[in-house]
């Protein structure tokens, strides 16, 4: 019963502020409502044993925004608390769209004769999670690993406008770069 | 003896092609090969015609190339030959300029009539039939310099090859029931082919035998040289139409309407030809509308099964008629005129030209005791046992023969009028001389045309009749009587009485040539043109446009561009005349429409498929969701 | 609280971030949009975890989608600033010189 | 189950030519990166001559049959693994080959080299791999070096289209996620086996939503109709050796692992006839639009669309006919070298961007010309080449699974596509003066029509390789 | 043997393509390899013997693509030899009349070359794939001649039409020999398989959309209506040697599939057919002749006699597909199809060598723009009047051999296919039509000055118009190889 209602609560909450993301008026705040409906998640995600991940959930996303305030400031040259949020096009077919999918994806949810449950969570979460990724999926991690490397790789290459020769010079011995 | 049969085919034909290949370096000694190589098929054609030879070479699969002398062939072989040597004698006299391709043309021209005299199968007729066909039409287009007289071979060309067709719907049907295509079988064919095959020899014969209604084209052959005109417009290729119905007889006996057909068509083509002839102011014409006229008789002598009759008058006419033709040309060549006011007294400059002329003339005319007087009436016996009417048409025309006969015997034979030369050098420069390599054909020729009707009385007539096995009747005395004086009085009228000017339809050929030029020519003519402008307008833009629609840019399908109403309006023009052509054959009007609407279809698709690249990511967004809802919708609904 | 009305949340969730993701101009606001769905799809696994085959994959997959989610930011930001530099603009609308 | 990571070795190689690469790049002087160049060739070579060897080991193994070597429960070692290493990795020495004149020397010469490297393994394990979980990694694994390629050449064209290709790629990312979920959801594991057993009872819109969603990523990384937009406009705004990387190298990954997928789905509704559709519009679209397009890169962009389109007739019937992993796996070799020899010709003529500009290049590069020439009309599907041998294999395949009417349709695209290829090569023999030409490019080019050629008349040889294709 | 006939010339396309030779020892070589080849040609035709039961000659099977049952196959039988011998006949004399080629004759030289390879090797396969390789491969020979080398303005759309439309017949062509090997158990391509097994026997609506899908595809390469409009332009803008040999072989193709293909791999279907199938041809025949008459142009004029022409061979093979009883007449007609296919091509190719001999001298085909030719032009007024009269069914060429079969066996089957009788002499018409405008009468326009034809112009057109000849005067010669292959196809058909 308690877990009923504040799972309602945290739905509500999530999604209210998901719709608040696209209703505020700043980049800034829209941040925030977009940390909040994480955190409305990953505080479910408790709810429903998976302490380890809901608690990934919400830390990964609190930092996520952190970042991505900052990034708004240094690159962007923004001012999050002043910027006028009016930059939408298409509202109207997004809206279809979105509404459309919903009630395609509600419809489903909600008529769809789901199967029963398979079995029970094992003892411990945690450690049932660790035999998996080192057993049985270990594929999964082994290939996350060469795409962290890639993500970092690229996401230099894309974001830096000058690379090593440029800070360093062509042979690499100067300390500066030339200007 | 079968060698002998092969020789007589291939000399002439080796020789002529040669000749025709080595062009003007041979001119000089042409006129002398082509003497001795007549000579050669003439004797051989005799040495066959004595040793009846029958013989076959490998060509078509189940149809070889077949050659026998029976005794149909035995007595039109010689004559043939015979004539041939004697044109090319006096051509050798005539006939200036290229005497090499003239002299190659006729010996092969001689080749292929061998060949369809002697011919067994379908194919080897078929095969001697077009050639005879192609150089008739390269003979008559002789000097192309004047593009009328290869208009006129063109005419005679595409005529005979009309009725010509028959042959290969004969040939058709001959294998479809089964018999074979050999000549001989073709009367045992089941009931329905064997009326086609009859049916298509018949048109083929009709249309070489210049028979009703396919006789316009011998009238435009008159533009070939005299000589040519004697060879094939007398002896040889309009008789050879003749002489394929004699040969295919029993096939028309074998149905119950060929020979009555036959036998009509001839009667007709005697009695309203010899009225054509009669209404000619030019001798080659009124000679031309006398052949088709006389061939008449033969075709009917065929059609009565009077077959020995027939032949008579084929070899008969073949010598008279030739024997006419040289004294034209000779006259043509010395006077430089064929018009018969112009011809007035001609006989008397040159006697032994007239004379020959004149025994022609009286032969013609059906005069006893020459040769078609005797030889008509075989074949109208034949015609009195089958039908009254169809004896008195015959006698019919025979009394219009005798009146064409007679007008250019009185007319040639009258006093010089002072003025003679006025009428002069009106078609060719005239050389005012005859030759006597022109004259000795012509005494010969003479000859045969007194003599011939022989083979139409007893005791040859009967020897000739069981040869032919025909069961044809022999003239009764009384028939012979009566147009022994039938062509007598006639001749004797037109000397009394001069003719009135005869109607322009009959000098006009019963306006046949017309006929078929607004019929046949014209209409063929306009579909193709109409066709060639449905194909380039239509079929061939469609296809075009379609390739330029699909390459065009897309964005000339979304906004409607300039270029494009620029070619609207400057098209209107020529979009109007289409206009009406289209209405003119709205059927037509479908396929256009529906590959125009295909091209702009295509272009309209590529514009539609480039739009949807608008750069802008939130369509991109929208369409793969909407893509993948209705893929969605899909799954769920086809199961 | 129900397998259903857990789908229906994360329904819902995915959906906002759609609508958010279309109707944006802004890039990092369309990856807002982009991070609101895969919040969704957080929200669904855990629930066809819990309700339906509590078994390690889930949690695994989980953690992918939060990693892919990490992953994908990043990139973002990357082509974003990437975006700015070349052309002085962060919104998706002015990029629109490849088309057709 | 093996566990043995010397089963991955050509992966392993890819992955540490990559870094080491990368490593060794950001020591080097500007113009002694050739020394990374040559690291990364040695562990594609590497790769290859591994594959190679392990290729005959396993080449009885079918995907979606029980008899196939899986390693790590996710990577399975069967004909198509093989042969899509021995692709991947020919791919991109390929486009290393041809991307030598205009890299060598740029400030990202070992990163592009790295960015390749990890782009041809995301490839692999894509195509490999038959777990969910290992293909949404994969997914990533693929898609993110190519955002950096594109993004490589830092024009503003190539940063718009780094952004379509990564706002598209993050979407359907997020599709597949989706699509992982509710699959692994309501079948119990996210290995195929599990889908296998776990789909046959489920629910079937669930099972359309999930399969669909997972298809739609796959369908992003191979370039097909929903998802295709970024294809044209990566391939005019990147590089050449990137556009000639991404228009091959991730496709053959996303091509096999949607063949894996649709092979594994149960048969109550109608995979083929929707995977058909979408084949059709995305051949049909590329055509079209391919049509009127006078940039040669961009063109090149939509026939790689297209081309897709006819890749994704034997995925249609994956699980019809025996005859469709080979026509496949045939298919994409024989793209892949064709694709690539364009490109090389591309890359030969560097400064060559309209069709116009490649006036006079029968003249002055015949040789050039000849090579563009074959690739073409390979990619056409003239025979012996390349792509006719694809195009057979999957006509028939098609048919055979009962397609016959998408045959007629690819049939009358291949009709339409002939315009603008045909508009090229025309252009390459009318007099002109063209750009001046590159040399590693050149020979890259003269290597791959060779190629075209060999797989062609070689056929024998490429079939014998990719099965008899029975599937389980 | 056979291999080397087809590859002979590739490999000499390869070395020229290949070396820089000067251009005079490009233009010989490519005479000396098309002789080389014509003389192979020669001995297999002595050397061969009509085989038993249907089989082949000259056999010869490789692996190629095992895993479809498509192997290198090739092999001759009666239908193929006649069409061997006058590909290589008609690439030789196309070959000496290509020594007067001054643009890049090198290319020139290996591009012909190579085309003779797809057309040898098209005539020998016995495989479908290597049918459809040669088939295809022949287009794009074609469209390189016709926009390399072609003469009109239009060169390149002609060109670029005939290569689109050609194309989608292909296409037809492979869907209808993938509905083949499907239909096979065990799935092949191999030709006499297929036709041993005639998969479609009993299925009469799939073997009906593969026949369709065939006759679709050899229809267009014909071409027979409504498929022809490619044809017309593509003559006209082709150069001398590329119109010879694409009326001369390439047109074969598309009948020689019929013959060896879908006839009597789907003999069901084809009898199904056979009416549609005749009336095509009569179509052709008459639409041919008739908007041949219009023309005024000389070589679209000989362009639509083709279509014409091939009209004759549809007619044939269609009406050899009516179940009737008159087997003789079946066989006649199939005899007289490919006995049309060699005559078509003989004549044919020597009125486009003719034709080309204008263009040369004045850039004009048009006919009015001449006139009297007989005299400043002797020699080509001669030939250019023989090869017209052989081409219109004058006996002792081999038109006539063949139309006359084609007529006879066709009537012999149906009475229907008189209608097309009038096609013969609408095209005498306007082939004596043409002779008069261009050599009669007296010399005027572009006449003037015309010089006639030169030796390397002659002699190709010579050779031709005498093979010709021979087979018209000779026909068992060449009837001889063909009949009993012919005997064995309707033997087939009938199934």
């Amino acid at each position: 019963m308690l877990t009923g209602i504040v799972f309602w609560v945290l739905a509500v909450v999530a999604v209210a502020a998901g719709v608040a993301v696209f209703r505020v008026d700043s980049m800034a705040r829209a941040t925030y409502a977009l940390a909040a409906s994480f955190i409305a998640v990953g505080l479910v995600l408790l709810l429903v044993d998976l302490e380890f991940l809901g608690v990934i959930t919400v830390l990964m996303m609190t930092m996520e925004m952190a970042v991505m305030g900052i990034y708004m400031i240094m690159f962007m040259g923004m001012n999050p608390a002043l910027m006028p949020m009016s930059m939408v096009h298409g509202k109207r077919p997004a809206l279809v769209v979105s509404i459309g999918t919903f009630v395609v994806l509600a419809a489903g949810a909600l008529l769809v004769p789901w199967p029963t449950r398979r079995g029970a969570p094992a003892a411990d979460l945690v450690t049932s999670l660790g035999e998996a990724i080192m057993e049985s999926k270990m594929l999964v991690m082994m290939t996350v690993s060469p795409v962290l490397f890639a993500t970092i790789v690229a996401a230099l290459v894309l974001a830096l406008p000058r690379g090593r020769y440029d800070r360093l010079g062509d042979d690499l011995r100067a300390g500066k770069a030339p200007r | 003896m079968t060698g002998l049969l092969w020789a007589c085919a291939t000399v002439p034909a080796v020789v002529g092609a040669g000749l025709c290949v080595s062009g003007r370096r041979a001119d000089r000694a042409a006129p002398t090969v082509g003497i001795v190589t007549a000579g050669v098929v003439l004797a051989l054609s005799v040495a066959v015609a004595l040793g009846r030879p029958a013989t076959s070479a490998p060509f078509l699969p189940g149809a070889p190339f077949g050659l026998a002398v029976d005794a149909l062939a035995a007595v039109v072989l010689p004559a043939v030959a015979a004539v041939t040597l004697l044109v090319l004698v006096f051509s050798a006299a005539d006939v200036s300029g290229a005497r090499a391709r003239f002299t190659g043309l006729v010996l092969l021209f001689a080749a292929a009539v061998v060949i369809t005299v002697c011919a067994t199968t379908l194919p080897t007729l078929l095969f001697a039939w077009e050639v005879m066909g192609a150089t008739s039409y390269a003979l008559i287009g002789f000097r192309w310099q004047e593009p009328h007289r290869v208009g006129a071979g063109l005419t005679a060309f595409l005529t005979t090859r009309t009725a010509d067709l028959g042959l290969y719907l004969a040939a058709g049907a001959a294998l479809a029931g089964g018999a074979g295509l050999a000549l001989a079988d073709l009367p045992g064919l089941p009931a329905p082919w064997r009326d086609v095959a009859a049916a298509g020899l018949l048109v083929a014969a009709l249309g070489k035998a210049a028979q009703l209604p396919f006789s316009a084209w011998l009238s435009a052959a008159m533009q070939g040289p005299s000589p040519v005109s004697a060879l094939l417009h007398s002896a040889a290729m309009v008789a050879m139409g003749g002489y394929l119905l004699l040969r295919v007889s029993p096939l028309l006996g074998a149905t119950s309407w060929a020979g009555p057909t036959a036998a009509w068509v001839g009667a007709l083509t005697a009695l309203l030809l010899g009225a054509v002839a009669l209404a000619q102011r030019d001798l080659k014409q009124l000679l031309a509308a006398s052949t088709a006229a006389q061939l008449g008789f033969v075709v009917l002598g065929a059609g009565v099964a009077a077959v020995a009759g027939g032949t008579a008058h084929l070899v008969a006419h073949a010598a008279t008629k030739a024997l006419l033709f040289l004294a034209a040309g000779a006259w043509l060549t010395a006077l430089g005129t064929k018009q018969l006011p112009a011809l007035r007294g001609a006989a008397r400059r040159w006697p032994l030209v007239g004379v020959c002329a004149g025994v022609g003339a009286l032969a013609l005319a059906g005069v006893a005791p020459l040769s078609l007087w005797a030889t008509k009436d075989a074949v109208l016996a034949g015609a009195h046992e089958e039908s009254l009417a169809l004896y008195l048409v015959g006698l019919a025309a025979a009394a219009l023969s005798a009146g064409y006969a007679g007008k250019v015997l009185w007319l040639v034979w009258q006093r010089l009028p002072a003025d003679a030369e006025a009428g002069y050098d009106t078609e060719e420069e005239g050389t005012r001389q005859v030759r006597v390599l022109q004259q000795a054909p012509l005494v010969v020729l003479a000859a045969g045309a007194a003599v011939l009707g022989l083979l139409a009385l007893p005791p040859v007539a009967g020897t000739l009749r069981r040869a032919l096995d025909g069961s044809g009747p022999a003239p009764g005395l009384v028939e012979l009587v009566v147009s022994a004086v039938v062509g007598l009085a006639v001749l004797l009228l037109v000397r009394v009485r001069p003719l009135q000017p005869l109607p322009g339809w009959l000098e006009g050929w019963l306006g046949l040539a017309r006929a078929t030029d607004v019929v046949v020519v014209r209409p063929v003519l306009r579909t193709a043109e109409a066709l060639a402008r449905f194909d380039d307008r239509v079929l061939a833009r469609a296809v075009t446009g379609a390739g330029r629609g699909a390459l065009r840019t897309a964005g000339a399908a979304a906004r409607f561009d300039d270029a494009v109403l620029d070619r609207a309006v400057a098209g209107s023009a020529t979009a109007s005349v289409r206009l009406a052509d289209a209405t003119v054959r709205a059927d037509l009007a479908g396929p256009d429409a529906a590959v125009r609407s295909l091209a702009a279809g295509t272009r309209w698709l590529g514009g539609w498929a480039r739009r949807t690249q608008t750069g802008q990511l939130h369509q991109y967004y929208v369409s793969a969701a909407v893509v993948l809802a209705a893929a969605l919708a899909l799954l769920l609904a086809v199961r | 609280m129900t397998l259903q009305t857990m789908l229906l949340v994360a329904a819902a969730l995915f959906s906002v971030g759609l609508y958010g993701a279309i109707s944006q101009q802004v890039v990092v606001m369309v990856m807002m949009g982009l991070e609101l769905m895969l919040n969704g799809v957080i929200l669904a696994a855990a629930a066809f975890w819990w309700f339906l085959s509590p078994t390690p994959d889930g949690q695994v997959l989980l953690l992918v989608v939060i990693t892919a989610m990490t992953v994908e930011m990043a990139m973002g930001f990357a082509v974003a600033t990437l975006l700015h530099r070349s052309r002085q603009s962060d919104m998706t609308d002015m990029a629109t010189d490849l088309s057709r | 189950m093996e566990q043995s990571p010397l089963a991955l070795l050509p992966e392993l190689c890819l992955l540490a030519g990559a870094v080491a690469t990368l490593l060794a790049g950001s020591f080097l002087p500007r113009q002694r990166q050739w020394i990374a160049r040559l690291i990364a060739v040695a562990a594609l070579l590497a790769a290859a001559v591994s594959a190679a060897l392990a290729f005959p080991r396993h080449q009885n193994g079918h995907f979606g049959g029980g008899d196939a070597e899986t390693v790590f429960g996710a990577f399975v070692l069967d004909t198509a693994t093989g042969v899509t290493r021995l692709v991947v990795v020919a791919a991109v020495l390929l486009v290393i080959g041809l991307g030598v004149d205009e890299l060598a020397g740029t400030a990202r010469e070992s990163e592009t080299y790295a960015l390749l490297l990890l782009g041809g393994l995301g490839a692999i394990v894509l195509a490999a791999t038959d777990d969910l979980l290992v293909l949404a990694v994969a997914f990533l694994l693929a898609s993110i070096p190519v955002y950096a390629l594109v993004g490589m050449v830092r024009s503003p064209g190539a940063a718009e289209a780094a952004l379509k290709t990564y706002l598209l790629g993050a979407l359907s990312g997020i599709f597949l996620l989706l699509g992982a979920t509710v699959l692994s959801g309501i079948a119990g594991g996210t290995a195929y086996v599990d889908l296998a057993t776990g789909l046959a009872g489920a629910p079937a819109a669930a099972v359309a939503v999930g399969a669909l969603a997972v298809l739609a990523g796959l369908l992003f990384e191979a370039g097909g109709v929903p998802l295709h937009q970024w294809v044209p406009d990566a391939t005019q705004g990147a590089g050449t050796a990137a556009a000639a990387f991404l228009t091959t190298v991730p496709k053959i990954g996303a091509l096999v692992a949607a063949a894996r997928l649709v092979d594994v789905l149960p048969d109550a509704l109608s995979w083929p006839l929707l995977v058909g559709l979408l084949a059709a519009a995305t051949m049909t679209l590329a055509n079209l639009a391919a049509l009127a397009q006078t940039d040669a890169r961009r063109l090149l962009g939509w026939s790689t669309v297209s081309q897709v389109g006819y890749l994704l007739m034997p995925v249609a019937v994956v699980s019809s006919t025996s005859a469709a992993t080979p026509a496949l796996l045939v298919y994409l070799a024989g793209y892949a070298v064709t694709n690539l020899t364009a490109f090389a010709v591309l890359a030969a003529v560097p400064g060559a961007r309209s069709l116009t500009d490649f006036r006079g290049l029968a003249r002055q590069r015949p040789w050039l010309a000849a090579a563009l020439g074959i690739s073409l009309l390979s990619l056409v599907g003239t025979p012996p080449t390349a792509v006719f041998l694809g195009k057979l294999t999957v006509f028939t395949a098609a048919w055979d699974g009962g397609l016959a009417w998408l045959v007629v349709v690819a049939a009358l695209n291949t009709l339409v596509s002939l315009f603008y290829y045909l508009r090229w090569l025309v252009e390459a023999f009318r007099p002109g003066d063209p750009a001046p030409t590159a040399g590693w490019a050149h020979g890259a080019a003269l290597a791959g029509a060779l190629g075209v050629l060999a797989v062609g008349l070689g056929a024998g040889l490429v079939t014998a390789l990719t099965g008899d294709g029975t599937l389980g | 043997m056979l291999s080397s006939i087809i590859f002979l010339p590739l490999v000499a396309a390869a070395l020229l393509a290949v070396l820089r030779v000067p251009d005079r020892v490009a233009r010989w070589t490519w005479v000396a390899v098309t002789t080389a080849d014509l003389v192979l040609v020669g001995v297999l035709i002595a050397r061969y013997e009509t085989p038993t039961d249907g089989g082949l000659a000259f056999e010869e099977r490789a692996r190629w693509i095992p895993s479809v049952n498509s192997s290198w196959h090739v092999g001759v039988d009666g239908l193929s030899v006649p069409l061997l011998a006058l590909t290589a006949v008609v690439f030789c004399a196309c070959a000496v009349y290509g020594l007067r080629e001054d643009r890049r004759p090198r290319q020139h030289a290996a591009l012909f070359l190579a085309l003779q390879t797809t057309c040898l090797g098209l005539f020998a396969a016995q495989d479908l794939i290597v049918f459809f390789l040669f088939f295809d491969l022949s287009i794009v020979g074609m469209y390189a001649a016709i926009a390399g080398w072609g003469h009109g303005r239009e060169a390149g759309r002609s060109a670029l039409q005939f290569f689109l439309y050609t194309f989608l017949g292909s296409l037809a062509l492979l869907l209808g020999f993938i509905g083949l090997y499907l239909a096979a158990d065990p799935h092949t391509f191999d030709i006499p398989e297929l036709i041993a097994a005639a998969p479609l026997q009993d299925h009469p609506v799939a073997g009906g959309f593969v026949l369709a899908a065939l006759l679709v595809g050899l229809a267009v390469k014909t071409p027979t209506i409504p498929f022809h409009t490619w044809l017309p332009p593509a003559h006209t803008d082709a150069s001398a040697i590329g119109s010879a040999v694409l009326a001369a072989v390439l047109l074969k193709m598309g009948t020689y599939g019929f013959v060896r293909i879908a006839m009597p791999a789907l003999p069901d279907a084809w009898r199904g057919a056979a009416w549609v199938v005749l009336a095509v041809g009569i179509a052709s025949v008459l639409y041919g002749a008739l908007v041949a008459l219009a023309q005024t142009d000389v070589k679209r004029m000989i362009a639509y006699t083709s279509i014409n022409h091939m009209g004759y061979v549809v007619l044939a093979v269609g009406a050899a597909g009516l179940a009737g009883t008159g087997t003789a007449a079946r066989e006649l007609a199939v005899t007289g199809a490919v006995t049309q296919m060699v005559s078509h091509g003989l004549l044919t190719g020597a009125l486009f060598l003719l034709a080309g001999v204008l263009h040369d001298r004045t850039g004009s085909y048009a006919m009015r723009d001449y006139g009297g030719l007989a005299r400043t032009a002797p020699l080509w007024t001669g030939l250019f009047a023989v090869a017209a009269f052989g081409s219109l069914g004058i006996p002792a060429f081999s038109g006539f051999i063949a139309e006359f079969q084609v007529f006879a066996g066709s009537i012999g089957t149906t009475a229907w296919a008189a209608i097309a009788l009038p096609g013969i002499l609408i095209t005498a018409a306007l082939f004596l039509r043409a002779l008069q405008l261009l050599g009669t009468g007296l010399p005027g326009g572009r006449s003037i000055g015309f010089s006639d034809v030169r030796a390397v112009e002659a002699v190709p057109v010579t050779g031709l118009l005498l093979l010709s000849l021979a087979i018209g005067v000779l026909p068992w010669l060449l009837l001889d190889l063909i009949t009993p292959a012919s005997a064995v196809l309707v033997d087939l058909v009938g199934r």
